[in-house]
């Protein structure tokens, strides 16, 4: 492997009561590579990428972000580590339009506890916020309330809310989950340009889907690492086959 | 769900680009200078500054963070009592003792700030109605201090001296225009706190907590700062009252008065800015009027809450800029 | 201070009994917050109904057992009443909304009871045959008081066979877990919402019925009781049946044992009490965690 | 702005002032708590009030100038007692406050017409009021105060009913007032205090307290509390059986709280009134002011509070009668003038703290030979009045 890691799990093991929900689990993921994680539900992968968010911390085990233990940190502060992710579940403010939205994702790194300055007056954040709806492809929507605005889009500007914090590393839940055929190729036509920029680790359970944007995969099941390589090695391999497809070929 | 129509506007309105909310601290303090002669009474019209200012202070937590306390009477009371305090007690004057009383409230509000906000929901209004009647308790018992039940005696602040002029309070109408000034303050900062950055992100968190925390925010912080404004805010309503009616009662601290607050916002408005205005006025209002004749005042005033509730769930005001921007 | 024995196992008794009308109003509390997620602020007013329907109705029939059994009932039929037309129409739209209609309706009943019986309280003797101390063995305790610890468990277990046991209870317990489930099934929700509040009311009414030997009727009766009865539904976990017994029963004994120590501090040690709880376990004793988070 | 209406009257030409005045009616405040828990009590107060107006007009008024009361419901809530006295004072221009039910209330009346110089005459009972610290020039005390009271019962029931003694109070000022007026007169007599409770106020339940007090084997049982406290607590102890061995005593038996509890209730309680209507059987005034009220309202017989309401306002417009003018220091003088007997015997104000010296009523609540439904007690020892009987004005920190 090459000495350019920027993030990796060293042993993580993350447990609720007597369910381990992840077990010894140890990856590498390189700097401006596009890894994704698959498996079956219930593999464990939203486990592990909320921990790889901040929003779990592990029971044991190490994650290292550009050579520093995250594994404790607070959630809030992955963001201005350099990571970013946007989640399985729809996560935006609904009553706020689509560019304060995106807005207030990108003043999060720029300033937090002003309580004095109208926000109008920072207005190289709203250029930015305006900037990114166009990368996303919804600009055309920034006033309306984000809850107005369609599935695919929503999706969309979750995305663009995650980029807002220039993130090194960013992580996508499922983010073509519930969307049409159309929604869904253009999400991932998006992807793929975003991974030319920057780190990515995609979560999706749909194999398909992210054979052909991945240069890695990582593959779950009950927890643990069952197998990992490029996605010709995935498609060869037995073990794969059977645990997630049942055999079939695919 | 709010009509989009309606969203957009308080889009604007938190962008600033919308007329009145630039200049809604002057609109209000023009309008509030009338305004003593549209109340039945001078008396009635301070009232309606003091629990105003004491609805937008609760407003701040409720109305744009989202967290439903039923605890800040404990705010109102602690300014009240801390203002008192320094003028009855230790015979200091007014302008040491409005600030002891903010600043005695907001030291409270950090205590039950920080041990509440760990708690959500429903169970964060229980846990602050918890703390709040504690403190409640320690007030009553601290007798020679607060005067217990009998409250707390002989706040007069007569007169005030300001380089130039001299104020007599026991004038009404000058008594009305020494609170506006500290109420108009009040406004104005609440206005610049909430078209902030600061005031964006709390909004946020109100939408959507857990998308705040991973854009990069430290929800427990924004709370807990919220919380402490919301209880200065209170607190200054609170000193202001001791001033007005130169006492303190110890009803300043019971639950009903917590309950007020949540009454007076909803009845104008929740997350308006001037609702928690508009709800403070018409609560008096109709207290005061249906009072006059009949003593079952209580049966009219809890008939027009049904009514709100069930077909004007906006508020006053929230219905009024409905119609407006229809 | 002398403690005997004796006199701690009557603190006790007493305490107890206090209890029991907590866990009753409790129980409603409980049941319609579970459910609905409907806080509702008109249940002191539920009892106080419950004692002045039950006081009208001694004067009437002249027999305490059927105010017993026709308070529940009417402050039942007012509760179906209230949820039916009042309430529903505020389904989805956050706690808010039914917290301060049931507030403006507590006022409402208030002062109807007030129009209707005055607003000076109305004594409300103890029926003859419950009047008296008995020997418990420790000392004498008044009858009446035995009586209303067992009637508050008769109803208790009444509710949990009905909702562990029968049919409809089931529907309720997955209502409560899952509405949605429910719908698809093909029962009406809104049926099972229209009972809970119901029963909720009509156990309100029956603790109010219960309570006015002892303290008389006054249109200000639920007034302090419903904030104690918040306390207990809040400490056993709001949604909790076992819950609202276990608490209801823990606040009237630390009331009553903190009568004795310390008497003056008897109501400020309860709100202590629920603070802590909340503070080491946020969703109350027996609450499930998440819920209305 | 009251003020400088008064420099305005005092300005114009005399005769004009005279015309003035006879269009302007004496206004009389009257801040009682009409809704809530004392309603009963305040709406009597109302009543036996416009009594006092109404007799004052028919004979004549102030030269000529009529009298009216402007009623306001304080909602026993000292913050809106001075909300409405502040509307009162400020924008009708009062010449006189008379009122307030609960100590709270009335001492945050007073704040505020000590500051503003308007009379204030309290009917509510409390100790402070007297103290120097809250001593207003211009306020007076028609009502009794917890002293007093607790002195002419404890001075009737120690020597008769037993010396081992349990109080039960409420944990405020009042409760706190009337522990220590039984304690000073109980010395006298060399009572044994078993215990003193302190209950929180507005307690529902008190059956917690009783198995406490029946283990102490007390003669005397004192319930400090007051209204539906009262009420309550009377009727649990009752239940309890505390009875059977032991007397109950109040220091203010309420007619209106009896008449609510019913007599099982409050059977064989003994406690002090300022005033109870079968005074008529010896006191020609009561029985004047008793058949006026049975005529005006339709029969029914003042209350203990009700009557003070006529007291409080028929001292204050019989000061400005003789005095011939509302000007507030006149008046004050005058009402230091009076003796007045006008429904219950010799009163008079003392000068240092303006206390009404008044006599004090003992009486029992009965169960049996009630000859109508209003015929409640026994007058057991009518305590005539006596300065002696009043904390001395040293104590109270008065000087001079």
């Amino acid at each position: 492997m090459s000495g350019d890691v920027i993030l990796s799990t060293i042993g993580v093991t993350k447990r609720f009561g007597r369910f381990f929900a992840l077990r010894d689990v140890t990856v590498a993921f390189n700097r401006g590579s596009l890894t994704s994680i698959i498996g079956p539900n219930g593999a464990g992968k939203s486990t592990y990428f909320n921990l790889l968010s901040g929003a779990l911390s592990p029971t044991t085990g190490k994650i290292f972000f550009e050579g520093r233990d995250i594994a404790a940190l607070p959630q809030h502060t992955f963001a201005h580590l350099g990571i970013a992710k946007s989640s399985q579940i729809t996560s935006v403010f609904p009553e706020l339009s689509t560019v304060e939205n995106v807005r207030i994702a990108a003043q999060a790194r720029r300033v937090r506890y002003n309580f004095w300055t109208p926000r109008a007056r920072y207005i190289e954040l709203i250029d930015k916020a305006q900037a990114l709806l166009e990368v996303v492809g919804i600009a055309h929507r920034g006033d309306l309330p984000a809850r107005a605005l369609a599935h695919g889009e929503q999706r969309a500007l979750e995305i663009a809310m995650a980029l807002a914090s220039e993130p090194r590393l960013l992580l996508l839940d499922e983010p073509t989950a519930g969307m049409s055929p159309v929604e869904t190729r253009t999400m991932m036509d998006l992807i793929a340009g975003l991974a030319a920029k920057r780190t990515v680790i995609l979560v999706e359970h749909k194999m398909k889907l992210v054979m052909g944007i991945s240069q890695r995969l990582v593959v779950l099941h009950h927890g643990e690492i069952v197998a990992e390589g490029t996605p010709d090695e995935i498609r060869g391999n037995d073990t794969v086959r059977r645990i997630y497809l049942g055999g079939r070929k695919f | 769900m709010r009509p989009l129509s309606l969203a957009l506007t308080a889009q604007r309105a938190r962008d600033g680009t919308d007329a009145l909310t630039r200049r809604r601290v002057l609109i209000a303090a023009l309008f509030l200078g009338v305004f003593p002669w549209l109340m039945p009474y001078k008396a009635l019209a301070i009232n309606v500054l003091i629990y105003g200012l004491y609805a937008v202070g609760f407003n701040l937590l409720y109305g744009y963070l989202g967290m439903l306390s039923f605890g800040h009477a404990a705010f109102f009371g602690t300014g009240a009592y801390g203002c008192g305090i320094v003028v009855a007690r230790w015979g200091k004057p007014w302008f040491l003792a409005i600030p002891a009383g903010v600043f005695s409230a907001a030291v409270v509000a950090l205590a039950i700030g920080y041990l509440a906000i760990r708690t959500r929901g429903i169970y964060f209004a229980m846990v602050t109605l918890a703390l709040a009647q504690c403190v409640y308790y320690v007030f009553f018992q601290a007798e020679s201090l607060t005067g217990g039940e009998n409250g707390l005696r002989g706040v007069n602040v007569r007169s005030i001296s300001l380089p130039g002029v001299s104020l007599n309070l026991l004038r009404p109408t000058t008594k009305y225009y020494f609170i506006l000034f500290f109420v108009v303050v009040a406004l104005w900062i609440v206005s610049r706190i909430l078209a902030s950055p600061f005031g964006a992100v709390i909004e946020a968190i109100r939408e959507r907590e857990a998308r705040a925390r991973a854009c990069g925010y430290n929800v427990a912080a924004f709370k807990l700062i919220t919380f402490v404004v919301s209880g200065a805010l209170c607190g200054l309503a609170g000193a202001l009252n001791a001033i007005h009616l130169s006492t303190v009662p110890i009803e300043s601290l019971v639950y009903e008065t917590s309950g007020l607050a949540v009454i007076m916002s909803l009845l104008g408005g929740t997350g308006t800015f001037f609702g928690p205005f508009v709800g403070a006025a018409a609560f008096l209002l109709i207290q005061d009027l249906t009072a006059l004749w009949t003593e079952h005042w209580q049966l009219i005033a809890g008939a027009v809450y049904m009514i709100f509730v069930l077909f004007f769930p906006r508020g006053i005001w929230g219905s009024v800029l409905e119609w407006l921007y229809r | 201070m002398t403690l005997a024995p004796d006199v701690l196992a009557l603190q006790l008794l007493t305490g107890l009994a206090l209890g029991a009308l907590y866990a009753l109003l409790a129980i409603g509390l409980s049941l319609i917050f579970g459910m609905l997620t409907v806080v509702n602020f008109a249940h002191g007013a539920f009892f106080m109904v419950g004692a002045y329907v039950g006081f009208f109705l001694y004067g009437l029939t002249g027999s305490f057992w059927a105010s017993l059994v026709g308070a529940p009932l009417a402050v039942g039929a007012v509760g179906l009443v209230v949820e039916r037309f009042l309430v529903r129409p505020l389904y989805g739209r956050g706690l808010d909304y039914p917290l301060l209609l049931t507030f403006g309706l507590a006022y409402v009943l208030v002062e109807i009871v007030r129009i209707l019986f005055g607003k000076q309280g109305l004594p409300f003797d103890t029926p003859e045959a419950l009047s008296g101390a008995v020997d418990v063995w420790v000392g004498y305790f008044p009858l009446y008081r035995l009586f209303v610890i067992g009637a508050a468990a008769a109803a208790t277990l009444a509710v949990w066979l009905f909702i562990d046991k029968t049919s409809y209870g089931l529907i309720i317990r997955a209502g409560a877990r899952d509405p949605v489930i429910v719908r698809i099934l093909g029962i009406d929700i809104a049926r099972v919402w229209l009972a809970i509040f119901g029963i909720g009311a009509a156990l309100a009414g029956f603790a109010g019925v219960l309570a006015a030997p002892l303290q008389g009727v006054a249109p200000e009766m639920g007034d302090t009781v419903l904030a104690e009865a918040f306390v207990v539904t809040v400490i056993g976990g709001m949604g909790s049946l076992l819950g609202a017994v276990v608490a209801g029963l823990l606040v009237g004994v630390t009331i009553s044992m903190t009568s004795l120590f310390a008497p003056e501090m008897a109501r400020v040690c309860v709100f202590a009490l629920m603070a802590l709880v909340l503070l080491v376990r946020p969703q109350g004793m027996f609450g499930r965690a998440g819920l209305l988070s | 702005m009251a003020a400088s209406a008064g420099v305005a009257v005092a300005l114009v030409p005399s005769g004009f002032a005279a015309l003035r005045a006879q269009q302007v009616p004496i206004r009389v405040g009257f801040p009682v708590p009409l809704t809530g828990p004392y309603g009963a009590e305040a709406k009597d107060q109302v009543r036996a009030a416009q009594l006092a107006i109404a007799e004052f007009n028919e004979s004549g008024g102030l030269k000529g100038r009529k009298a009216e009361l402007l009623v306001r419901d304080d909602k026993l809530n000292p913050g809106e007692a001075v909300t409405r006295t502040l509307e009162l004072i400020e924008s009708y221009k009062v010449d006189s406050i008379v009122g307030g039910l609960s100590a709270s209330v009335q001492l945050s009346i007073n704040n505020v017409t000590k500051e503003r110089k308007v009379l204030f005459n309290s009917i509510s009972q409390s100790d402070v009021i007297n103290e120097a610290q809250d001593f207003s020039i211009y306020t007076f005390h028609e009502a009794l105060n917890p002293h007093m009271t607790t002195g002419a019962v404890g001075r009737y029931v120690f020597p008769r009913f037993g010396k081992r003694v349990v109080f039960l109070a409420p944990d405020y000022a009042y409760g706190h007032e009337m522990v220590r007026g039984f304690l000073s007169v109980g010395r006298q007599f060399n009572i044994q205090v078993l215990a003193q409770i302190l209950h929180p106020l507005g307690a529902t339940d008190y059956s917690t307290f009783f198995p406490r007090i029946q283990a102490l084997k007390p003669d005397l049982v004192c319930i400090c509390n007051f209204g539906r406290d009262q009420q309550l607590s009377i009727k649990q102890a009752t239940d309890f059986g505390l009875k059977r061995n032991a007397r109950i005593v109040v220091p203010i038996l309420l007619y209106t709280a009896r008449v609510a509890a019913g007599p099982k209730a409050y059977e064989g309680v003994i406690g002090g009134t300022s005033y109870y209507w079968r005074l008529e059987d010896t006191i020609p005034s009561a029985k004047t002011f008793n058949d006026r009220f049975r005529k005006a309202y339709g029969g029914a017989v003042p209350s203990d509070y009700g009557s003070l309401g006529y007291a409080g306002v028929r001292t204050v417009l019989e000061a400005m009668r003789r005095a011939g003018t509302t000007d507030v220091a006149r008046v004050v003088e005058a009402m230091l003038g009076l003796k007045y007997d006008f429904y219950k015997g010799p009163e008079y104000y003392r000068a240092c703290d303006h206390q009404a010296v008044q006599s004090v009523v003992i009486i029992e609540s009965k169960s049996k030979d009630m000859e109508s439904p209003a015929d409640v007690f026994n007058i057991l020892h009518v305590e005539q009045p006596a300065q002696t009987h009043l904390r001395s004005c040293q104590e109270l920190g008065h000087t001079a």
